[in-house]
């Protein structure tokens, strides 16, 4: 039995994002999937990437970019980089840190994006206060020159709409649980971005499925308590969670602590439909320092490898039962 | 879960189930006194903490400002300042929610301090994260913690003081929050923090609420506290809320100016309720320092305690609302707030405190004829801080500074 | 004049006519509450200094111990010693007087900032002497006083600490006494300051009583404290002497050894009352610590508190009467007090109070079942020392000493 | 009218010290004038020095004490070193340390003193408590070495017997004031010992009578309020207590701050019977440092000028009027 999700009551009350996620490998496509759901679909199972934008240049992410997608990753995650990026272990912190101090906003941030022309569809991960100070009013500005002066709200709108005009497809934002997610939630919803929430390993009974009829894209299956970064080995919350979530009928994809090939094949053999991985990469940038894009094939190189572990896994699992 | 629109719960979805537990004990042992829990608690804060605090009218004050002024001496808690309200509070509930482990973060290291003292009295392990920068300049406060017995984990990353400690905090209950209460230090965080927070604080008005009565016959005109995150300010202000002939008036701290140096993402001042704009922090919308993009900006007082980039959502409201009235003062005010009380009263206050003191100082004559001021903490800890600072200027309350050199 | 034959006024002539001045006083403000000064007294302890302070049962030591263990917690005081009880009477009795300006000697600087504060509160001009040793190493305390608005002067004779102090105030007293109050320390010197000071601190031991019998429902078996010059001693037992099931310990600074050195003139302890012989020490026949020719000698402690080469004359007697049994700790055992009581319970205590902490975990058997022991004083003061102490020895309740280095 | 005082009540009981003391310039001697009362009396108006016993070494003192005698001081005050001088300034202070780290003790004093022999009479001034503790007996020193044994009580008398052998004419003791003095009078008048109280310029009334009705061999005068030093004038309160002390039929001697001659001719000139020097002479001591006596020609200088100064007081005084 199929438990109800965003996807399927979508469907039911004629949404125009009406599809339908087949849990035995993305063969059977809805004409109405997403950009994200089809990128998955497609490329079963398939490999997500994440690099912060702007580390350690804007023109350095560009060629970084490029090169994730051409070693094979399926969906590219893009950082927006916050001052406080409480989500994030040593290594993305690190990163963010480094993009901040090269002076990355969000208005250069979307140029980028802009720039950008991909075959996999693009994520923005970001932090909520960056979705809600973006592109505020003409006098909005002016009232933070002096003291207590009157202020509009912040507003979600702005950012999403840009977002939109970039090209983007998803946003994914680590401190916006679903309780706090409705103003967004409408808002890419009127933009047909998909809103990827996270599902932790600590998630379950009544506010899983609140998470899961609100998610969309995919299930961002957190592999382990704690923040973002490599590991050396897949936990049990993992294999916990992709039981948990199994009759929940929308891709799920596992990330925290994916750094090698054998990771990413161990979690699709354990039923996940993409895997992430962040820190791996930004390890490898980060070795690299700045300069003409130096870390670009290693980088193409490394995504190659996890998108093999990830086919390998994909091959050793069992077939999936038919819901 | 709101104050207005202030507030919520803007966390990772892991810490959502933990903030639900932590809801429910809140209610049921803090709303409800459940098993006794605020009987426990107000038995050990007699015991233990020293309160009820003093209502102090002052003699030399009142007289120079010609009004009376009173003092609710928070600096008389144990540990020194009425952090330990908070800290006793939480660990206790942690207990009784049978957590196994209190993390908590620390700026200056008061809340470090007064967290460590309540983990050790009730027999709980304890870890409190600390920048680097912090531990260095605030060595005996981390003396002070490992003394009690907790691990105090220096925190590398950024300019090493408050805001990267809570980040780091934030991490680790993230990991651990299973077994783990997070101790957070003020009425900040995501719901239900600022109100279990407001709540364990609110003793220090309902406390002077009745002694005022009871000492000057009535209802103050007026309670003056500094206000950093705001618990000391909540904590004051809560009870007197609905009388709504008591204003009240929250100090912060306006550093060296009021304005934000964009380009370098730096405000000189800590003045949120003043000058900030709403936006997300460590889990609430409140109002905040920040630039026009979003980033949060490094805060500055000569106050360890009130440089914060944030504060608690509870305030914004209020402030919001017209029910407090958000004032700064700025450094030089404070120290000399800190000079007077000591001179003129024998009490050295923190120089949180001495930021309500400044205010007094400059604005006596809008407080109406009956005042309460909330000297929130004892200064010791900022002796040399102080000398250091008296000694750039030039300030009318200060003693000569070569006295300090014999 | 005296008790028993301790005590007397073994001073010069000079200043003959001011203890009789002082005599009189002490009878009329404080014995007979003239013009209500025992009320005032009382009120200002109660809102400057935070009286009552509690009685707190102990949850870990109880269970350490398997007997009830009580403290009373004067480290609460403003202040953070039982200090100001005798300070603040002092200088409100010499407002009574008329006096226009108070002097004191101070060693480690707790008496001085006690004093400093007093006299700031009562807006009374305030010179403090302290050795030029002391000063050097108490800046802290040195701050805190002029902060409060005295003059601190340093003495430059012999060690520089707090006998040459005393020694330098006496001088002072003799020039200036018409118009002067010397604010004695502790329960020495001339009559009628032991009574004196005695009479400030009892409300130690009288709060102690009534608050155990409420709590415990009945007399505690044995109370402990720590003796130096004996006034948190005296305040603690005064009460509790008529008591005859209650025993009485005074636990003494130990130091490194017993013995003396008679050749160099020094002792490497302050346990009077334990070793010391009858003798004539600043005003008073009391027991000291002295060679077979009747030099004082230097005493030693790890407290800079208990480290005097008298003790109060009372005490004395009541040690001679058996009525209070004087006993002694070394340095290690007081360093262990100090880190256990603040691992097992959040209190970091002054080390003069740790040394009643050692006695009670070497000697807890004897103790009877419901025992009180009196922290005289918070530690802060004290880090530095703990620290540099505790890295020299191998001390069973500390922490390990590298967790001081990160 | 002369109001009553020790040396007037001894003649009244019997005492061996019957004497009387004219105002006039003690012309008329009692036949049982002690030492004291009969260098006064003689030498009239009289020079008291003070230096401490073992600055810098014993064998100086030994030297200094004939140089005063040559010099002229018709009475001298050997001061016992205490480790707690609380009654001197710095310069006796620093005096008695040099003493003190010489490792001067009382035996060694006493042997000083048997060893001398001077025309003028010796007096010793200490504190109370060496007094009280000279001489225990052999099992109160052995009570001393272990912890909280039984312990004799000081007593007075072994030091006051010492003394006498030694042929001390008279004890002064700045810390003890007459309310104390019981023990240390009677054992002083048992062995014809005179015990000089000092007049402090608060001490009036009561005090005063009670003072006065101990004082045996001369009243110490004190001439201003603090301790003792060297200073460069004669204050008023030494003018108040002479008069205070006109009646009362015992010599009275000045001291605490007199260092030159002019100070001790106009202390004679208002009315005391004689003068006491320390601090300066202390001081010749203490720039002259150790050696083979340096100092001892220019204290008999010093105090050959202090005894012209006092002369020429009284030469300029006016004549007492008769009692």
């Amino acid at each position: 039995m199929s438990r109800e999700t965003r996807a399927s009551r979508s469907e039911r009350t004629g949404n125009e994002v009406t599809r339908e996620l087949r849990a035995d490998g993305g063969e059977q496509l809805a004409t109405t999937d997403s950009d994200i759901e089809a990128a998955i679909r497609e490329n079963h199972p398939a490999l997500i990437t994440y690099i912060t934008a702007g580390d350690p240049s804007l023109e350095d992410t560009k060629a970084y970019v490029e090169a994730l997608d051409r070693g094979g990753a399926d969906l590219i995650e893009l950082g927006l980089p916050f001052s406080e990026p409480t989500a994030e272990g040593p290594t993305i912190q690190a990163a963010i840190n480094r993009a901040l101090d090269a002076g990355t906003t969000p208005g250069q941030f979307f140029d980028l994006v802009d720039d950008l022309s991909t075959e996999a569809p693009l994520l923005v991960m970001t932090y909520y206060n960056m979705i809600l100070q973006y592109g505020p009013s003409e006098a909005s500005r002016a009232s933070k020159a002096g003291a207590a002066k009157p202020q509009n709200k912040p507003d979600v709108r702005p950012f999403v709409e840009r977002a939109a005009d970039a090209g983007l497809s998803g946003i994914i934002v680590p401190d916006l649980p679903a309780e706090e997610a409705g103003p967004l939630r409408d808002a890419c919803d009127d933009h047909d971005i998909d809103l990827v929430f996270i599902v932790a390993p600590t998630t379950e009974g009544e506010r899983l499925d609140r998470i899961m009829s609100q998610v969309s894209g995919f299930a961002y299956v957190q592999a382990r308590l704690g923040t973002t970064g490599a590991r050396a080995d897949v936990s049990n919350a993992t294999h916990d969670s992709l039981t948990r979530l199994a009759d929940y009928d929308v891709p799920k994809a596992v990330g925290f602590g994916v750094s090698e090939g054998d990771h990413a094949a161990e979690i699709v053999d354990a039923g996940a439909d993409g895997v992430i991985v962040g820190s791996a990469l930004v390890d490898i940038i980060a070795n690299h320092g700045a300069g003409d894009a130096p870390a670009a094939d290693e980088l193409e190189a490394k995504v190659r490898e996890l998108k093999q572990g990830a086919r390998r896994g994909r091959e050793e699992a069992p077939e999936p039962e038919q819901p | 879960r709101t104050f207005g629109d202030y507030g919520g719960q803007y966390v990772p979805e892991a810490l959502m189930p933990a903030l639900q537990e932590l809801e429910d004990a809140y209610e049921r042992y803090v709303l409800e006194n459940e098993d006794g829990f605020m009987d426990e608690f107000s038995e050990r804060m007699r015991d233990f903490g020293g309160r009820p605090t003093p209502l102090q009218r002052t003699d030399r004050l009142s007289e120079r400002y010609d009004r009376e002024i009173y003092l609710k001496r928070e600096d008389l808690v144990h540990g020194g300042a009425h952090k330990l309200n908070n800290a006793l509070g939480q660990v206790l509930l942690a207990k009784y929610m049978g957590k196994e482990r209190i993390i908590a973060e620390t700026g200056a290291g008061q809340h470090g301090t007064a967290t460590a003292m309540a983990a050790a009295h009730l027999d709980m392990p304890c870890e409190i994260y600390m920048g680097r920068t912090d531990v260095n300049r605030q060595r005996p406060n981390v003396y002070r913690m490992r003394m009690n017995g907790a691990a105090v984990n220096p925190v590398e990353a950024g300019s090493g003081t408050l805001k990267e400690a809570i980040n780091e905090t934030l991490r680790d209950w993230a990991t651990t929050v299973e077994n783990t209460h997070y101790v957070i230090g003020s009425v900040v965080g995501p719901h239900p923090f600022p109100r279990l927070v407001r709540d364990f604080q609110s003793v220090i008005g309902a406390e002077a609420r009745e002694q005022i009565q009871e000492q000057a016959g009535r209802l103050p005109d007026s309670v003056v506290a500094c206000a950093g995150g705001g618990s000391n300010t909540m904590g004051a202000f809560h009870e007197f809320v609905p009388d709504e002939s008591v204003d009240l008036y929250a100090v912060e701290a306006g550093g060296s100016s009021l304005d934000i140096d964009e380009k370098e993402g730096v405000a000189p001042n800590s003045a949120t309720l003043s000058t900030g704009t709403d936006g997300v922090l460590h889990g609430a919308l409140t109002k905040l320092l920040q630039t026009d993009d979003g980033q949060i900006v490094e805060s500055h007082s000569v106050s360890a305690g009130l440089d914060y980039a944030g504060v608690g959502p509870e305030l914004s409201r209020l402030v919001e609302t017209g029910r407090v009235t958000p004032t700064s003062v700025d450094d030089e005010a404070a120290l000399n707030g800190f000079h007077r009380l000591s001179n003129l009263e024998g009490i050295i206050p923190a120089l949180e405190s001495s930021h309500a003191l400044g205010y007094l100082e400059e604005n006596y004559e809008e407080l109406g004829d009956l005042v309460v001021v909330n000297v929130s903490g004892r200064g010791d800890k900022d002796l040399e801080t102080v000398l250091e600072e008296t000694e750039k200027r030039d300030l009318d309350a200060a003693p000569d500074v070569e006295v300090f050199d014999a």
